[in-house]
């Protein structure tokens, strides 16, 4: 049994293997299926300072190997997260991230506050990179002055680890990971999903209420894998990559790739289970390549 | 009632018409309680350019075997290929999901209307309600004879019905134009339905009208089935609901239809 | 039978289906499976001025839905093609196009220039969005004044019809569509392909010789159709449609997002009848829905 | 020898040893003309995971039934899933694809040498190379006896040698430290190879060395299998061709391998 804990700032994840935000609520809703203890991290729901009904049905597309969602940010408010969800996390043995999100750079700065009083959260994931939301989101993640115009209002209310999420809808993403470094992110996660688009051509309509999607799945994750593979090389910072994780395989490439930890996302529709499965197959992947930890993994990528 | 992921034989596939065909499964362990609305959301991994998994409603549970059946209807790639399975195959299946139909008072006079494949949870709630067959009224559309199935196993737990659009069964038109439907709504207790949209709507209005409790169950296109990825939502009173968690069962009561 | 026929500038295609560059040789390497004469047109391989021996072994990876190539422009060069290629096409009954590559504003010129003389090409396709070459390629296609200078050059020497061909590793898309047909481009064609990259886990290595490559197939199709869409919007020249077609039913979808024509590429690999098809399907669908001329059905989208 | 798209049907699937099986594949018409070496490009629809065809060499023709066979080694998901496929399905095929083997001369004395999945392309080659069965050799080699192939309907067309890496059957070693490999290389006119990349190289410059003629059949990986892709390429003497047109097969003296 290789050691598998990684540090992301001081914070110690006792795996690399987390859930990716949206995709596993606040983690209370795949605890029939997986014992949280055991993962790395759980990182929730998008959450946002007022209560959001998201967009309207249909939300979701089926693509080849993937699938395209417009959710919107469907959440119920960080008062209601505090009061209803942080009760019945805090005591689970596992890295539970919040997942922040706003309209405006007052908004992610208020919600980090709030988020910031919770002794029990010890990380943020500043996702400046929604594509499903008419305001903020991912219009401040696709240029370099904004993200980092987010980030340094964020970073100047909270000291505990801060990692922000990328949009991988750039045309360099590495130069907006480097932005996002230099106004003190402490890790970048990437990436968030693709826009994209389904029609029903019987119809002639959009299929997505909202006709722009989010791209997500293993259609996505030879672009993702590239992204990491650049911004890994181009920040000093700790990455955790993401996009299309389908078993240990996929997360091993991504670490090769230079990631620190992975999330896993829309494998967890398919297979609920798959979180742990990963950390299992990490392990032996460790096992039978005689590394005792998974340290000397990270970014062991053998180029040429 | 536990949810979990796992990895059922398929021990049964027979053909009930030209586009539906009843699937049985049996689990390694005991099986949970599953209970009528409730569904299973299913692995189709044989297909080429299927994603997602697909989720149907349990048609019939037997404890004692370990086995539950499906009614998979034909409609698009994945549900093509799923009838193609053969007895001996595996299936990842995770269940049970959803909450099903509420259990009607044993003194309940019960309509239950299907249509389509909403005719599984139908057949599966008129053996479980507990109530005296004389009381559950079970009415079943279909566009024409060859579209329905043959419900023999059923015919003991309650008084059949059928309407077909061409008039080959039952009475011709569609399961809001039956007679015992147009004469009879208000005096039942309850309404259970599942089926085509513009059918479950049809019924809530009626329903709405004469007053009588009524339940749809929801067919919303799902990517989870288990409330994490909030796709399957429908608007309800009470703002987004998830499908596959706080229903698919509904009552009407709580959704904002237009009708 | 519907009207299949459209126009870009006054060049009629006789359907809106043509084989995508690199993906049907100069034709004739499909001709056992088609008859060319059948086809809207085809895009010939991309042609540089001198030979190129293209990128080592491997250049490829198949990916959830797709495939990565790292061709890198392997041909024989401009002369090569004049003397040994033209000859055999010239008297096919389709668009021959040239898909016209260079490393420097000069040699997209000075090719151009070339295959200006050629009478029975009829158009070419200027390709500023190749991932796979060291020099020049996508480089052009991701700045709007590096785009607008290459077509400049070249629109000053061609008269016939000029397509650009896009890059979708963009963050504006439609903001290059605008720059290239500010500067004369008689049509846009999107997408080319997406950069990504695959890893060997066992090896602990890249699969492709050049590390990266360019990401092909339906696991693309959702973001290149919202490109598709989002530049209809934006441009007035006719938009043609490519990423991931592998059946009628998506080459409607990019035509009722916008496309005039839709180029087919991947798919070809799995099935080179495939065009062939796409035509028979199109026109399957425009009786179907009572349409007498393919027109009708361009950006027909019904929103909202 | 024009290249079509077509829908076979599989009429035979036979388990050969734990990892190798025989289908055959019959055509709704006449066939064309395939040499060995020649390969065809399968669709493997019902595996989930797979975008890309895949190629096999074509094991033995039967013009008259129509029929042709391929040997089919499992190797990952696509070649796992083929060899579930029953007979009657059917599955796309695009053929006849690539260069074969060049003929040999009547008084040609030839050594066919065999590896892994090389082994169908060899014993099709030693069917119809139209030489007396004493001057045709034919070397087959494989970890153990458990992964060699029963060849005895093949037994006839020429002279057979075995080795495997435990001994379990012929001699112990690799097909190059067979004595009858190593003793009489310089006798053959022809060796003709198919293996893997490692058994290949070894031979070619055996080969290269004795001054024998020798055509190794390549399997680089390949998206299209026709000539349009550019993916499958080998560097050559005369820069990079393509394995799947202006291969398989390439005469050493082509390549540019370092041996
Ligand atoms: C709670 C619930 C219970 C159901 N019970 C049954 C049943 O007992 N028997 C039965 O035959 N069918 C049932 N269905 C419908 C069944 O899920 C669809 O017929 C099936 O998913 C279609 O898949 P496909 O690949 O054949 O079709 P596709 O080709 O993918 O699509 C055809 C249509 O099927 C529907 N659909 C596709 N994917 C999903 C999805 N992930 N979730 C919901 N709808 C989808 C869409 O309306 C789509 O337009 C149920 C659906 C739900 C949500
Ligand atoms: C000309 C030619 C003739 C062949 N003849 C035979 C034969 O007669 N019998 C036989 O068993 N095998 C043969 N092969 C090899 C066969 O194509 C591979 O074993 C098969 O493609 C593996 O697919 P998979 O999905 O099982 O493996 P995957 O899981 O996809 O990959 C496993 C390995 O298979 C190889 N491979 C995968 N895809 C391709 C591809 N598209 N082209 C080439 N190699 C690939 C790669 O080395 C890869 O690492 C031949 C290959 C070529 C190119
Ligand atoms: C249904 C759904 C909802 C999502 N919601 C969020 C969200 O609220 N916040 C966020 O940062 N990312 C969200 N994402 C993006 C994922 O966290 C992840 O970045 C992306 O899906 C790529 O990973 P995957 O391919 O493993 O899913 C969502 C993705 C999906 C599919
Ligand atoms: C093997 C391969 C080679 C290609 N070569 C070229 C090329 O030479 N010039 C070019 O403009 N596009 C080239 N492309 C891109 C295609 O023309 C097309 O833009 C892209 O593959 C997306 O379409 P598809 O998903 O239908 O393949 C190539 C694509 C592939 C897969
Ligand atoms: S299907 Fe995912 S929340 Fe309902
Ligand atoms: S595999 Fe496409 S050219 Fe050989």
């Amino acid at each position: 049994m290789a050691d598998l804990s990684v540090k992301i700032k001081d914070l110690v994840f006792k795996n690399p293997v987390l859930t990716a935000s949206g995709t596993c609520g606040f983690g209370e809703e795949i605890a029939d299926f997986v014992d949280l203890s055991e993962l790395g991290g759980v990182v929730m729901k998008g959450t946002t300072l007022k209560h959001r009904e998201g967009n309207n049905y249909p939300r979701m597309a089926e693509t080849p190997s993937g699938m395209l969602n417009a959710v919107g940010l469907q959440n119920k408010g960080v008062d209601n997260f505090i009061r209803n969800i942080y009760p019945n996390i805090k005591d689970i043995e596992t890295n539970f991230i919040v997942n922040v999100n706003g309209s405006t750079i007052e908004e992610y700065v208020e919600l980090t506050e709030r988020i910031n009083e919770l002794d029990k959260i010890p990380a943020i994931e500043l996702n400046i990179s929604c594509p499903n939301v008419k305001e903020g989101g991912m219009a401040f993640g696709v240029s370099c002055p904004s993200a980092e115009a987010v980030v340094r209002a964020v970073r100047a209310v909270y000291s505990k680890p801060l990692i922000v999420k990328l949009s991988p809808n750039v045309t360099n993403i590495a130069e907006i990971a480097r932005a996002v470094e230099s106004q003190g992110a402490d890790s970048v996660s990437l990436v968030n999903t693709f826009l994209g688009m389904a029609i029903d051509a019987e119809s002639r309509k959009p299929v997505l209420s909202t006709i722009t999607g989010g791209l997500s799945g293993p259609a996505i994750k030879p672009i993702a894998l590239r992204m990491v593979w650049q911004v890994a090389q181009a920040v000093k910072i700790p990455v955790i990559g993401m996009g299309g994780i389908m078993n240990a395989t996929d997360a091993i490439e991504f670490i090769l790739a230079g990631a620190s930890a992975v999330q896993i996302g829309t494998g967890i529709f398919i297979d609920p289970t798959l979180p742990v499965q990963v950390v299992a197959g990490i392990n032996d992947y460790l096992d039978r390549h005689n590394m005792n930890s998974f340290n000397e993994l990270i970014g062991s990528l053998q180029i040429g | 009632m536990k949810k979990t992921v796992q990895e059922l034989v398929l021990i049964e596939n027979t053909q009930l018409n030209h586009d539906n065909f009843r699937l049985v499964l049996q689990a390694g362990s005991e099986l949970p309680e599953i209970f009528p609305g409730q569904f299973v959301n299913v692995e189709i991994k044989k297909a080429t350019e299927i994603f997602l998994r697909r989720p149907f409603s349990v048609l019939d549970v037997d404890y004692q075997n370990r086995t539950f059946s499906l009614l998979v209807k034909i409609l698009g790639r994945g549900s093509r290929v799923l009838t193609t399975y053969q007895p001996g195959d595996k299936i990842s299946v995770i269940y049970p999901l959803g909450k099903g139909f509420s259990q009607p008072e044993t003194t309940d006079k019960v309509l239950l209307i299907g249509g389509g494949s909403g005719v599984a949870p139908m057949l599966f709630l008129s053996k479980v309600c507990g109530l005296n067959p004389e009381n559950v009224h079970i009415l079943l559309g279909a566009r024409s004879i060859a579209d329905h199935v043959d419900v023999s196993a059923y015919q003991h737990n309650g008084k059949f019905y059928f309407t077909t659009e061409d008039g080959s069964l039952g009475e011709k038109g569609f399961v809001t134009n039956h007679s015992m439907y147009k004469s009879e709504l208000s005096t039942f207790n309850k309404i259970y339905t599942c089926g085509p949209d513009a059918m479950m709507k049809a019924i809530a209005k009626d329903a709405a009208k004469a007053g009588v409790f009524c339940e749809v169950s929801l067919e919303n296109m799902m990517a989870c089935g288990f409330g994490v990825c909030l796709c399957c939502v429908e608007k309800t009173t009470s703002g987004h609901k998830c499908v596959c968690t706080d229903g698919p069962v509904f009552n009407i009561k709580e959704l904002t239809w237009q009708i």
